[in-house]
């Protein structure tokens, strides 16, 4: 299973900054191995970011996102103590949830 | 540190009795370092190994005095570097600049990742020195090449000081932290001319 | 300084529309290779690494299906806190001199029965290829982040492997005649366009050693020292340094005495 | 069938998104779902991807900010941030001029969001980068 992200969600203001790491491969399909074989591609396609069940921010990626991919955003109407849930799925249909509970002031 | 070393050789040489206590300790310790360095590579390619475990007179002269030998040591070494030199014929200093850039971008060869295939190594010039323009991604280590001909001249005198400074930075500097390119067989005759170009032919991007 | 066989099938990319004119080339890349390291420092990688890292020490592992908690770092079974900074050092049990990796195998060993050959074959992550001792080292070096380095380095047998860490710090061998001091022997210097350390000067030493593990955006993992090590004698032409030989050690606590009272960083970030 | 075009007529993502927030499936269900513009991942011209993004007609704006360094030290990670001053923008996607395939990224940004977006690309080589914006019902573009 694919490793937990990491997620920071703090309060900037009236709005919610939020940075998150994800821990992904992001093969080009491109890349050949030691063998001089093509790795298949392996990248993240969709990402879906929520609050109080909303969707903040929805992403198709190609594969040109850099490897262990890094998002940073602002939404309004999150408060401290509530959570941001972000949902990422690859080509492969392998999935991660993760959530962070929005914190104060950054 | 570097003044201390060179007094004791001196006072050692002045003294017929043998080696003093302090003489002894670091002769210890150099064993026992090259001891422990001989453990400590023990998975790796044994041609590569071999390479590195015995040091030459230049390497562990150089190693002894941490870079700064004494004067008559720096003498002696660069006098021996300097008669290692196979020069060209005369009036075939210049190769062809085109090929002494690649040569000079190339890192290749002799790493242990570099398989051993016909391919020539690199002389990975630029990881140590500015030399033409275009490439703003050049080391510092060694002095700036760039305009190199235009500064020094491009005559014959200086074709050659520059194809021997390539094959042996050690005969004109001792313990020069550049690589002797010609004299432990990294770049062959041809590979240094093409390098020789690069600095001098007027036409290089470096002169103009 | 990279490392082709890791490097993805990308190459540096300079932006075209704005290649510094050749007057200023040298400051003026030094300040935008600077401004890109800020822009990366907004996220650094190496968190994914540092928690992949702190679950395997805690999750039950190994034929003996033991976690890593009760690991004696140097100061006491089960206290990681600060123990990074305190490293390299002797340790009484194994009677030998130990940095943070090093001491790492010798819990995985003694705590999980692993068996050493096992873990230390491919220490190296390679792509599709983990390595559950970046993410470890990660986590311990993370847990001392801020603390200054304190190694005490006063055992006998610290000094004696300080005195082998000079001496192979200083030893020049191979086809290209390198030792580490040529490239680290001078303040201010660059290969391509990565700053060189110097050593033996304090001020550099206490912000570099303290910056290792790191997450490096050219190979796009967490490197450690032990990596560190091996990268810069794959440069100079020397064979595969043994994981966690007693010559890596030697040269960590060589650098280490130069670096103490530097400011831990660790897991750093870098090219 | 294009996902943009899901999205012009109003079906699509818009409704799965009331099912969520009437609880009847979770994000992670809704996601599945979801599509991803694979004719448009395919492109490799800015032109072409603008095509498939149905942009065509995309102006030059002023009013997009792309901020990335002029030198990357490793092209396998360029940081890119992308700032729309262009009110009700409701899509930023991020284009690689030089890479094998054009479109890199594409972000809806729902009301309240900020229409800013931070991320990593790879670059093949040295490229211009642009940004195209859909802002009420129209595109438009920055280099």
């Amino acid at each position: 299973m694919a490793d937990p992200m990491r997620i920071r969600a703090n309060m900037l203001g009236d709005k919610v900054e939020v940075r998150v790491l994800m821990a992904h491969e992001m093969e080009t399909g491109q890349r050949k191995d030691a063998s001089g074989a093509i790795v298949p591609a392996h990248f993240i396609q969709n990402v879906t970011v929520t609050h109080a069940g909303k969707t903040v921010l929805s992403a198709q990626w190609g594969t040109s996102i850099s490897k262990n991919p890094f998002m940073h955003f602002r939404f309004k109407g999150g408060k401290p103590g509530e959570k941001v849930t972000i949902t990422w799925v690859d080509n492969k249909g392998e999935r991660r949830t993760d959530e962070a509970v929005i914190g104060g002031g950054s | 540190m570097k003044r201390l070393a060179s007094l004791t050789l001196l006072a050692l040489a002045a003294c017929a009795s043998g080696p003093s206590d302090d003489e002894m300790r670091d002769d210890e310790m150099r064993q026992r370092a090259e001891q422990v360095f001989r453990e400590s590579f023990t998975r790796g390619n044994p041609v590569i190994r071999a390479r590195v475990e015995q040091q030459d007179d230049v390497q562990a002269l150089c190693t002894r005095y941490r870079n700064d030998p004494p004067k008559d040591v720096a003498a002696k070494i660069e006098s021996e570097q300097a008669a290692s030199i196979r020069y060209p014929a005369p009036g075939h200093f210049l190769g062809d600049w085109r090929r002494g850039e690649k040569i000079a971008q190339d890192g290749y060869g002799m790493r242990f990742t570099d398989p051993d295939t016909k391919r020539p190594n690199g002389g990975g010039c630029y990881n140590c020195h500015r030399i033409a323009p275009a490439e703003i991604s050049y080391g510092t280590v060694g002095p700036s090449l760039y305009r190199f001909g235009a500064l020094r001249g491009t005559g014959e005198a200086v074709q050659r000081y520059v194809f021997g400074k390539i094959y042996n930075s050690q005969a004109t500097t001792a313990c020069s932290n550049m690589p002797r390119f010609g004299h432990n067989g990294v770049l062959t005759e041809e590979q240094i001319k093409d390098l020789v170009a690069l600095l001098l032919d007027p036409a290089s991007p470096v002169n103009q | 300084m990279s490392f082709p066989r890791l490097l993805p099938a990308v190459l540096v990319g300079v932006l075209a529309a704005s290649v510094p004119c050749v007057c200023q080339a040298q400051d003026d890349t030094q300040k935008e290779v600077e401004r890109y390291r800020q822009l990366l420092a907004e996220g650094n990688p190496a968190d994914l690494f540092e928690a992949k890292g702190e679950e395997l020490w805690k999750t039950p592992r190994g034929p003996r299906k033991a976690s890593l908690e009760q690991c004696d770092l140097g100061l006491g079974a089960g206290v990681v806190k600060g123990a990074f900074a305190r490293l390299p050092r002797y340790s009484a049990d194994t009677d030998r001199v130990q940095d943070l990796e090093s001491r790492i195998v010798t819990c995985m060993v003694t705590l999980q029965g692993f068996k050493q050959e096992d873990i230390t074959k491919n220490p190296f992550s390679a792509p599709g290829r983990p390595s559950d001792l970046e993410a470890l080292a990660s986590y311990v070096a993370g847990e001392s982040k801020g603390m200054k380095l304190a190694a005490p380095l006063d055992h006998p047998k610290e000094m004696e492997a300080f005195r082998i860490g000079e001496r192979l710090f200083y030893r020049r061998a191979g086809p290209h005649d390198f030792a580490c001091v040529s490239c680290h022997g001078e303040n201010g210097k660059r290969i391509r366009l990565q700053e060189l350390p110097k050593l033996t000067d304090p001020n550099d030493a206490r912000k570099i050693f303290t910056s290792w593990p790191a997450y490096r955006v050219s190979q796009g993992t967490v490197r450690t020292m032990q990596h560190r090590l091996y990268d810069c004698y794959w440069q100079m032409r020397h064979p595969q340094m043994d994981y966690t030989s007693e010559a890596s050690i030697a040269l960590q606590v060589f650098m280490a005495k130069y670096a103490k009272g530097g400011e831990i960083r660790a897991p750093g970030l870098k090219r | 069938m294009n996902r943009r075009e899901a999205l012009k007529v109003g079906g699509g993502a818009g409704a799965l998104a009331l099912a969520t927030i009437a609880g009847l499936i979770r994000p992670g269900e809704a996601l599945a779902q979801q599509q991803w513009n694979k004719a448009a991942f395919e492109t490799k011209s800015v032109a072409a991807t603008l095509k498939a993004l149905g942009g065509s007609g995309s102006t030059e704006s002023a009013q997009i900010q792309i901020t990335a360094p002029d030198i990357a030290e490793n092209g396998a990670v360029v940081p890119i941030t992308i700032e729309s001053a262009i009110p009700s923008t409701e899509a930023i996607a991020i284009l690689i001029e030089k890479n094998p395939n054009t479109l890199s990224a594409d972000f809806d940004i729902p009301p309240g969001t900020d229409p800013f977006i931070t991320t990593r690309v790879k670059m093949a080589e040295t490229s211009n980068i642009y940004a195209v914006v859909k802002a009420g019902g129209k595109y438009y573009h920055a280099a």
